[in-house]
């Protein structure tokens, strides 16, 4: 089988086509594979549609990694499927959301639940489902819903992507990953809903055999490429390796 | 007579938490509602849970002593307790939809005396932020709100009707303001409790919507 | 907060009602809580409506843990969810086979798929949602099919149930579950789709702290009584202990 | 004439194993289809998915040697590969439901020129065993069956249309019996090879629904 450990972030994403949708797995800055998306814009494919929780990191974080405004401001991107598309406090700025006021980019705005549902349901061929989540609110007009025991749900469609690029903590050579805390949120879902995982690894890729097998989060079924991190300054690592006492 | 200014936020979201029973999952919205984590809870115990996936968190976490690949659902370097669990994002949602969680406080910018509030789309945006709100709302067996008695325009936040789109639609049971402790009813708001050195009338004057108040009116307990 | 620790299966199991839901783990003998069920055998609720993957263990096992057709001869079973109603070989028995083709016992048959997302879909608080599975054969004459992009699929009803019976491996004094090998299968899912999840667990309960929160399978927010099996021969242990070597 | 027996069931799997490409995920049902994992697969890596979530399965344990918490889905004690994981029920099945399977290989009753096929009911019985195979059929890429020829009372398990309950329809690509190797057209069955020292009369004679024959028709391919 052929290696899925691929030497630089660029060459990782280097054929990725002009259309394609990808889904970038992190909460705020955690998680968030950093070093791919700085090779996706130095790459340059365009009319993206980009699945993320938020186009936008948090400020409270010390060393928050670009977010996918750097798409948007290289003109990059067509859409943007989140649950976010303002800042939550008026205080606050986003570039996406200057993008998104002037019609520059599109904006598909889903519940952050509804979100995760409907990735996991797209890698279970599971092709729709019904939430309460939004019944009777604005994001239900016009749409579908059903009682079920008497309570009003809404139909939800699954969301394939064509790739998921994911930031794991430790990999094997097979792909199998692991995460390390609340790092996990978004990525082990995006990973299933993809055609083509790309992880961006933080630790040393281990050889097969070297990971238990009963605690993997990702199994490299999923994953076909990987990147071991480069260390600063040429590696965008905005989350330093974690300590000796962890 | 000026307006009283009644309770810190602090006191709001103390007095939230005493409603808080023992064993109770509980996840705290942005805003206000981080403050319930810092209640004293004496031998209830409290899990939070946060959207992200992380079950059982803390205090936050001392500076210089954060675990960088660990913060809540509003960014903060969180802290685990002995028995903490992480999840992924469609099991933590699995969780929330699926009634684990007792009770979401949430901040609002609306809530209105049949239960609706708005909390993700401020009048004349284009965009907004749901966030985990939404679906919070509607799994979590309790939904309670921290928020002030007015905005900053000096309007009521306790309304008829929201004028903004709602987050979720009769879902709210329990409203802490700077002013007072309110249930909704299906008479609309019921003042349970008010701030110590606040006027019953400076209430009924900033609370749009159907108020009743509870007799006797005790002060809000802060203890 | 209350111990969730009983000191037996009997305990565990006392208050049980006749008319119960009950799923219970494993995937023939492995996994499959084998005590928790014997005590419910000498508890004695009717009435019952049993979820399980298959009303019967695999022969292959050398040390077969007692199936569910001893709540059948004892006469409490209603109901058999399952996604097996008859050996899979002529030469094979199965004790619930006698009552269900004498229609002693009910059962609905379920693939084994559909059957493990029902299950989760009323953990996650889904109440309805499509699968291929199934389409065009005789479990789908008379019910709801639709067509996404071009393909039918099945309309799939959640599955809660009042109790699940789980067997794990390790436990904390939480109620956070790690599994062992191919002990996992069912037994997360039904966690996630009960009411009240009773655990016998293999190994002693841990103090709180003591379980890395990265590698738990089954959080404790789902788990509210767990049982230490005891050794045979007063405990039902058809998997010896593991090994040294593990 | 007396008719030929062709090949051994461990000969069919070993034809059938000829078309796993290097990296496929594969699936094995109950019964012959076991032997796949069998066989000998070269520089070819070969990954077994296991419904009960084994995904990286090995060899058979030997005697002594089992892990009493790992079987595969035949109940078999197995061994892991390196990289090996193990995931729960739904997890297993939405890798299956997802299309991350290659191919499946499954026994039938009953396989039907359209591509339908057999293998939960027999006639007349009341239960059935579904296990994981309708999920199988529908989500693999690949769906191949490794059958005998005939039943035990001497009819062609290949058949115009299935008379015992689908397990799925018009899924199978792929088909291996004693007797050869079958492609499903549109056109029916089309025997690709022929098992070494059967006559071509044998099979038509033995194959229900209609049967077109590769010209020029090898026999099958052993090594």
């Amino acid at each position: 089988m052929k290696s899925k450990i691929f030497a630089s972030c660029a060459e990782a994403v280097r054929d990725i086509p002009d259309g394609s949708v990808i889904a970038f797995g992190g909460f705020s800055a955690i998680g968030a594979p950093a070093n791919l998306l700085k090779a996706l814009a130095e790459q340059g494919a365009k009319n993206l549609t980009c699945v993320l929780n938020s186009p936008r990191n948090s400020p409270n974080l010390p060393a928050a990694a670009p977010d996918i405004g750097i798409l948007c401001e290289r003109g990059q991107v067509k859409k943007v499927i989140c649950a976010f598309t303002a800042p939550t406090r008026l205080s606050q700025t986003m570039t996406f959301a200057k993008y998104y006021e002037q019609g520059l980019v599109e904006a598909e705005l889903v519940p952050q639940g509804t979100l995760a549902e409907r990735l996991r349901a797209a890698g279970a061929g599971i092709p729709a489902f019904y939430t309460p989540t939004a019944v009777g609110t604005e994001l239900a007009v016009g749409r579908e819903t059903r009682h079920f025991n008497g309570r009003e749900y809404l139909l939800e469609l699954a969301l394939p992507v064509d790739y998921a690029f994911v930031r794991a903590h430790r990999a094997d050579a097979f792909g199998n990953l692991q995460f390390h805390g609340s790092q996990r949120n978004f990525n082990p879902v995006m990973a299933t809903a993809a055609r083509t995982v790309i992880a961006e690894v933080e630790e040393e890729i281990l050889p097969r055999g070297k990971m238990d097998p009963n605690q993997v989060h990702t199994t490299g079924l999923f994953v076909q490429r990987m990147v071991r991190i480069p260390p600063p300054p040429e590696g965008y690592w905005p989350i330093p390796p974690k300590r000796a006492d962890e | 007579m000026s307006d009283a200014k009644g309770l810190s936020r602090q006191q709001m979201c103390d007095r939230l938490a005493m409603e808080f029973q023992d064993g109770w999952v509980v996840n705290l919205g942005l805003g206000i509602p981080t403050l319930c984590s810092n209640c004293a809870f004496g031998d209830r115990e409290i899990i939070f849970h946060s959207e992200n996936g992380v079950i059982g968190y803390g205090p936050l976490a001392k500076p210089g002593d954060e675990d960088l690949h660990l913060t809540n659902a509003g960014g903060q370097y969180v802290t685990l307790q002995p028995g903490a669990a992480i999840v992924h994002h469609a099991d933590s949602f699995a969780m929330i939809r699926g009634g684990r969680i007792d009770v979401t406080v949430l901040g609002a910018y609306e809530v209105a005396e049949n239960g609706d509030f708005a909390n993700w789309k401020m009048a004349g945006q284009k965009g907004g932020g749901i966030g985990g709100a939404m679906d919070l709302a509607v799994g979590a067996k309790n939904v309670f709100l921290a928020m002030e008695q007015l905005t900053r325009d000096g309007k009521p936040r306790l309304v008829e009707r929201c004028a903004i789109p709602v987050t979720a639609r009769g879902v709210v049971k329990l409203v802490i303001t700077n002013l007072g402790l309110f249930q909704i009813t299906k008479d609309g708001f019921l003042l349970r409790e008010i701030a110590p050195g606040v006027a019953l009338d400076q209430i009924k004057a900033q609370t749009g919507g159907k108020l009743t108040v509870a007799n006797p009116l005790p002060t809000v307990r802060l203890t």
